[in-house]
């Protein structure tokens, strides 16, 4: 199965420049996106996985400085595209959802016409055309009786019924790569299963691409097929969803799915990562988990790793899969057999 | 809707109540005795007496509130003690000055705010922006008595472009409206530019980039839209402001309105005059506000007033 | 089991996290400075107002002349070497009348924005923090205060209690008191649902303890600029009544007094009516420099 | 594995009810209510957990605000040792407060800003105990070691410390006074999966360390289960289901739980599992639905469920307690 790459994200770079400060929200960023695939980034607070989303949108704020070596969404540059032309790749070919369905519609509008907006922009289409095409758009996301709906206010609608109204928008246009920032996450678990539902529905009806970014394990297995895992600007891991599960690689991965209470198990004690993220303008030296593995040798401290390709497919930023490792003398003599990284995939 | 209408209307007869109320026992706080002010200096303390009871005065103070309401609703507000004139009668030759005055200094502030608020906040850290907020900064500031006299040196004495004073001729209301629209003007600037810059940073406003919409639209079509809704409330605040600054600009110009009226009133110790004039306006401006309120509505369904 | 609570223990350490040991509310004082004195705008601000304090604190020394001494030979006489500003219709000095009515303007200023926000901090807490039939009745008595127009109930005092600086500052002070009491009611009522102030209450804190040492320290910031904004406010409505003549009465070198006798020279002797506006102008430029430094340098959100 | 045999019951709520008036029309009367907690009866045993889930809006944390008296409840009765708090005046409530401490969801929200935390900590002690203050500072330091903060934190102030560290802190608060009941309202669900994972453990370790017992609010069934010993769901101010933890998870008997379980997202793909959806959204708590207030979202709901409205009742072997007309059939 090699089908053709949407997006591929090489060294992207978003950092904020604040004073003297600079805050390394994304660092060096490297994945792909394959056509109709959905690729999940994971990754807690603060770990940049929405800000990349936003940076291959090119929607971070002023102070935002984006670079690096390219996002390139069907072999052109994003970065190398001007406002003019962004414009018209967003909302057509490239479309977001995102976290806040209360706050992300505008409120002053009915939702018909913020959903015609997109169409009239992209398709041409005039004002009826688009109106129709939205009531319709209304119905295919499962909003009952849509000719009405589509004729309110977002404060009308409960935050279910806007998220829907949000991906409506977002797929009016057909794009071929959906972006999804947290799109269940203010959601209540039986209205989080509605949208997963719904938006699994419709990725097989639109065949897009879809990025589903969240902090929730249980989402990246529900929906996603191949994985990254982020961790303060970084990647860790990309690899797939099952393996993922079955396999995890990096330290941190391993210490995220430990730490999980789960709903069909029960767990005396929870695993707990130590300590807590790293500033983002101030970032340790080496491997930036380091600090927080349970693995972490002195080369960790002083080399950060490369995102090594393994055999399986997978990669993984982590020493203990190169040859560096063996080299080294283990820090704490004693490796929690538990944390360690199992080899030969 | 109309419930609230209805509810909001109810609301401002406590408040004018309140207004009649508070008018009313500041006058019954001049010292000395208004029979004998009324009477004149040289009446006997018989004819004191005699006006003491003709008036009321006699009675306890709720009774003599409840018959100045009841006059005030018969549209009775009381004699000039200086022109023996009905006070309604002389409130009414000033009011429609007042009126005119007012309204184009509201033209003023909101059309020179606005655009002067919009411009700034879409450019941004620009010099515009900039001058634009050290001119509103200065506006805020400037005294307006001390503004119309400068006004007047500039362009009445020195190049006579207007007229110095009086009343009649547009060219006759551009100085004053200047003069008192410009701290509004500066006031809703500031607030609109604060406002547009708010909204700018909303989600809803990232959602619109998203979809591949002009920043121009964002502008003018996602952003202005709701900017406007706490721009609305300031702009009703300004008229009341600026009622109670004709006071000022009329006394500057020798503009025969109102508040010049009032002024003179105060100064001649013609107090039914004061108490009218003050109630009048009063409620004018609880009038205005009622429809500031109703129009907010309007524009913004889900403001929660109470 | 061992293994995890000692895992649990060492999960806080990290050095790097917390800054050096130091006086935290010293710390905050000095950050805010340190933002005011590099914003600009509000640096002048504040140079300017401290020349104020500081012309009406020594007024007798700095003044070049006494400012009532009248000097009829010399009077209208524009800005000279002698007179920096020139001299009035009965030749007293303006620079000095200007340093010495700052004595006038900041004093009715602070009075009157302290009387008003006394009451008004006042109301707002109780209206804010009983809500219900409380609230009710001291929101309707603030909307009767609200509905006079400008300085209308400013003027309706002055007329029953007499024209007279302390009167001034009584009526700017009562026309001060709706805008504090609204702001403190806004900030108490948002205060009263955040989590802390419910701790709080789950300890059975009283509503005094409440108020005073949970909501009140929490809502100075918004008080603080209002106050120094309404500084501005305040002087310039002094100086409006006094223009109208009904503030300070002749022949106290209040500004707005020497502005409404500068009228009558405006065509021959513009100085006499041109410099005590400027004052007037500056001032108030001043405090609302400074008090919108303040209010970026306190606003949360303004913090990235 | 903690099993007690004789469970003494430390809180005991009985038909509790919470309406908030909602104003309106032309003269701002009452015209109706949000029935937030609807006759909610329930029992808290000592050292155990309780835990509640439900979905935004069910009424879970208004359930633990009215125990508080941070609201005041419309009826019902709330006995704590056998005293009735609602029939408490303010002044015997705080003597009661010491027993009952809360811990809240916002780590940044939570805390005072401008005090020390030492001072947060001992506030608590100054208003509950007579202790004298240099006695105080000591158990701060103590208190601060206990949930795994350094004593000299004590002078800092809560902006200084992560989110993680800050319930931390919001623990020592709580257990200032020597609680025997603590309401965890959402308390660990702001946090990161590997620092929740902190906190969870710091409240289980402390639970057995200090006999303590815990209500614990929150919406994530993960952590529900983690945590508890009996769970109690809610659904728009109703109780439908209460039990042993495992019997709650593993033989689910309301379909309301059902679908709750079967909507969480599961890592698992060997333990997919087949997933009900429900439609619609939660109805509005001012006019619930008559019946069974689950009745519009019931996959199996029949006329019967509309008109009428089931009482709590034991069903099947296991400990399930069910508020549903056919849940024996259905199970």
């Amino acid at each position: 199965m090699t089908s053709k790459e949407i997006l591929k994200v090489r060294g992207l770079k978003t950092h904020f420049k604040s004073g003297k400060k600079v805050v390394k929200a994304v660092d060096g960023v490297d994945f792909e996106v394959k056509e109709g695939e959905t690729l999940g980034i994971v990754g807690e607070s603060g770990c940049g996985k929405s800000m990349t989303s936003l940076s291959i949108m090119r929607l971070v704020d002023e102070q935002g400085e984006i670079s690096g070596d390219g996002v390139y969404f069907k072999d052109q540059n994003l970065l190398d595209k001007s406002e003019e032309e962004m414009r018209s790749i967003r909302g057509n070919q490239i479309s977001m959802i995102f976290q806040e369905p209360m706050t992300s519609l505008n409120p002053v509008f009915t939702v018909g016409e913020q959903i015609s907006e997109s169409l009239r922009i992209h398709q041409g289409l005039n004002k009826s055309e688009a109106w129709k095409r939205s009531v319709e758009m209304l119905e295919l996301v499962g909003i009952p009786s849509p000719e009405k709906r589509a004729k309110q206010e977002p404060h009308e609608l409960s935050g279910g019924m806007r998220q829907r109204v949000m991906i409506a928008m977002a797929l009016a246009c057909n794009p071929s790569l959906l972006i999804a920032d947290e799109p269940t996450t203010a959601l209540d678990v039986t209205i989080q299963a509605q949208i997963l539902d719904l938006l699994k529905k419709l990725q097989s009806e639109f065949n897009s691409a879809v990025i589903m970014i969240t902090h929730d394990l249980g989402v990246v297995a529900e929906t996603c097929d191949n994985v990254v895992v982020m961790y303060s600007g970084k990647v860790v891991e990309h690899t797939h969803v099952d393996q993922l599960f079955d396999n995890p690689l990096h330290p941190y991965t391993q210490g995220l799915l430990k730490a999980m209470p789960r709903i069909d198990e029960d767990v005396d004690e929870l695993y707990a990562i130590e300590g807590t993220v790293p500033n983002p303008d101030n970032l340790p030296k080496g491997c930036r988990f380091a600090p927080r593995c349970p693995i972490a040798k002195d080369i960790c401290h002083e080399k950060l790793p490369e995102l090594t390709p393994l055999e399986s497919g997978s990669k993984v930023r982590c020493f203990a899969y190169t040859d560096e490792w063996n080299k080294e003398e283990s820090q704490n003599g004693d490796i929690n057999k538990e944390a360690a990284p199992s080899q030969g995939n | 809707m109309f419930i609230f209408i209805v509810r909001r209307v109810l609301q401002t007869i406590p408040v004018l109540i309140g207004v009649s109320l508070v008018v009313f026992l500041i006058m019954q706080m001049v010292p000395g005795d208004p029979a004998v002010l009324l009477a004149g200096e040289s009446a006997t303390e018989e004819q004191v007496n005699q006006l003491r009871s003709q008036l009321g005065l006699d009675q306890p103070l709720y009774i003599q509130y409840f018959d100045y309401i009841k006059n005030v609703i018969q549209g009775d507000l009381g004699t000039s003690i200086r022109s023996n004139r009905p006070v309604l009668d002389e409130i009414l030759v000033r009011l429609p000055v007042t009126i005119e005055l007012a309204f184009w200094s509201i033209v003023v502030t909101v059309v020179l705010g606005l655009l002067a608020g919009v411009i700034s906040a879409t450019k941004q850290r620009s010099l515009t922006d900039v001058s634009i907020m050290v001119a509103a900064l200065i506006g805020v500031s400037l005294p307006n008595f001390w503004l119309g006299l400068m006004l007047i040196l500039y362009f009445s004495v020195q190049f006579q472009i207007f007229p110095v004073s009086g009343w009649g001729t547009f060219a006759h209301i551009v100085l004053p409206a200047l003069t008192l629209g410009t701290s509004g003007a500066a006031i809703v600037a500031r607030m609109t530019r604060s406002s547009m810059l708010e909204v700018i940073r909303q989600d809803y406003i990232r959602t619109a980039k998203a979809k591949g919409v002009k920043q121009r639209y964002i502008v003018y079509k996602h952003a202005l839209k709701n900017a406007l809704v706490p721009v609305i409330t300031v702009v009703g605040l300004q008229f009341g402001a600026l009622l109670g600054g004709t006071v000022l600009t009329e006394s500057v110009f020798a503009i025969n309105g109102l508040g010049r009226m009032i002024v003179d009133a105060i100064r001649m110790r013609d107090l039914p005059l004061v108490q009218g004039s003050i109630l009048v306006v009063s409620a004018l401006f609880v009038l205005v506000n009622l429809i500031v309120d109703i129009s907010y509505k309007f524009v913004d369904k889900k403001v929660d007033l109470n | 089991m061992e293994i995890n609570q000692s895992n649990v223990e060492t999960t806080i350490e990290d050095p790097n996290f917390l800054p050096k040991k130091k006086s935290p509310r010293l710390e905050r004082v000095k950050s805010l400075m340190v933002k005011l004195v590099t914003n600009k705008m509000s640096l002048v601000g504040g140079i300017i107002v401290l020349i104020y304090f500081v012309a009406a604190v020594f007024a007798p020394w700095i003044a070049p002349y006494d400012p009532l001494g009248i000097d009829l030979p010399n009077k209208l006489q524009p800005p000279t070497a002698d007179h920096w500003m020139g001299t009035d219709d009965k030749g007293r000095d303006i620079l000095s009348r200007i340093i010495y009515g700052s004595r006038l303007s900041l004093t009715v200023g602070v009075v009157s924005v302290l009387i008003g926000a006394f009451f008004g901090i006042a109301l707002g807490l109780i209206s804010g923090y009983y809500g219900k039939f409380v609230d009710t009745v001291i929101m309707r008595i603030i909307d009767v205060l609200l509905a006079f127009p400008g300085i209308l109930l400013a003027l309706a005092i002055i007329s029953a209690l007499g024209p007279d600086l302390i009167n001034v500052m009584i009526a700017v002070g009562i026309f001060s008191v709706p805008t504090f009491a609204r702001i403190v009611r806004g900030s108490t009522m948002t205060l009263k649902k955040v989590e802390y102030i419910d701790a709080i209450k789950a300890l059975g804190a009283s509503d005094f303890r409440i108020i005073f040492l949970h909501i009140l320290p929490n809502i100075m910031s918004p008080i603080i600029v209002q106050g120094t904004l309404r500084l501005a406010t305040a002087i310039l409505t002094a100086a409006g009544l006094s223009f109208l003549g009904m503030g300070a009465q002749p022949p106290s070198p209040e500004w707005g007094a020497m502005l409404s006798d500068g009228r009558t020279f405006l065509w021959s002797a513009p100085h006499v009516a041109t410099f005590p506006g400027l004052a007037i102008a500056i001032i108030v430029i001043a405090f609302n420099l400074l008090g919108d430094g303040l209010r970026d340098a306190l606003d949360p959100r303004m913090k990235n | 594995m903690v099993t007690s045999t004789k469970k003494q019951p430390l809180l005991k709520v009985t038909n509790l009810k919470q309406y908030f008036p909602i104003k309106g029309g032309i003269f701002s009367r009452t015209v109706n209510h949000v029935k937030a907690v609807d006759d909610v009866s329930f029992t808290v045993y000592e050292g155990e957990t309780l835990s509640i889930v439900g979905e935004s809006g069910c009424g879970k944390s208004t359930t633990g605000r009215s125990i508080l008296r941070l609201e005041n409840p419309t009826s019902g009765e709330v006995r704590f040792n056998n005293i009735n708090l609602l029939d408490l005046t303010k002044r015997e409530m705080r003597a009661a407060r010491k027993d009952i401490q809360v811990i809240f969801q916002d780590p940044f929200a939570s805390l005072n800003p401008r005090q020390t935390v030492g001072r947060i900590i001992e506030e608590a002690m100054e208003i509950l105990t007579d202790m004298p203050r240099e006695k105080r500072l000591d158990r701060v330091k103590e208190l601060l070691q206990q949930v795994g903060l350094r004593p000299e934190y004590a002078y800092r102030y809560p902006h200084e410390f992560s989110g993680g560290q800050r319930q931390r802190i919001g623990i020592a608060r709580a257990l200032a006074t020597n609680p025997k009941l603590i309401i965890c309202d959402e308390a660990v669900s702001a946090l990161d999966v590997s620092v929740q994972a902190q906190v969870l453990n710091l409240l289980k370790k402390l639970q057995k360390q200090y006999n303590l017992t815990y209500l614990f609010i929150s919406h994530d069934l993960g952590v529900v289960r983690h945590i508890s010993d009996r769970v109690m769901v809610m659904y728009l101010g109703k109780v439908v289901e209460i039990g042993e933890k495992k019997d709650i998870f593993d033989h689910p008997q309301h379909p309301y739980t059902k679908a709750l379980l079967s909507a969480i997202p599961e890592p698992d793909r060997t333990k997919r599992k087949e997933r009900v959806i429900l439609k619609g959204d939660v109805p509005s708590p001012i006019n619930p639905p008559t019946g069974c207030r689950f009745h519009t979202r019931c996959p199996f709901a029949t006329e019967y469920c509309k008109q009428n409205e089931p009482t709590i009742e034991q069903v099947g072997d296991k400990t399930n307690r069910v508020a549903c007309f056919y849940a024996e059939e259905l199970s």
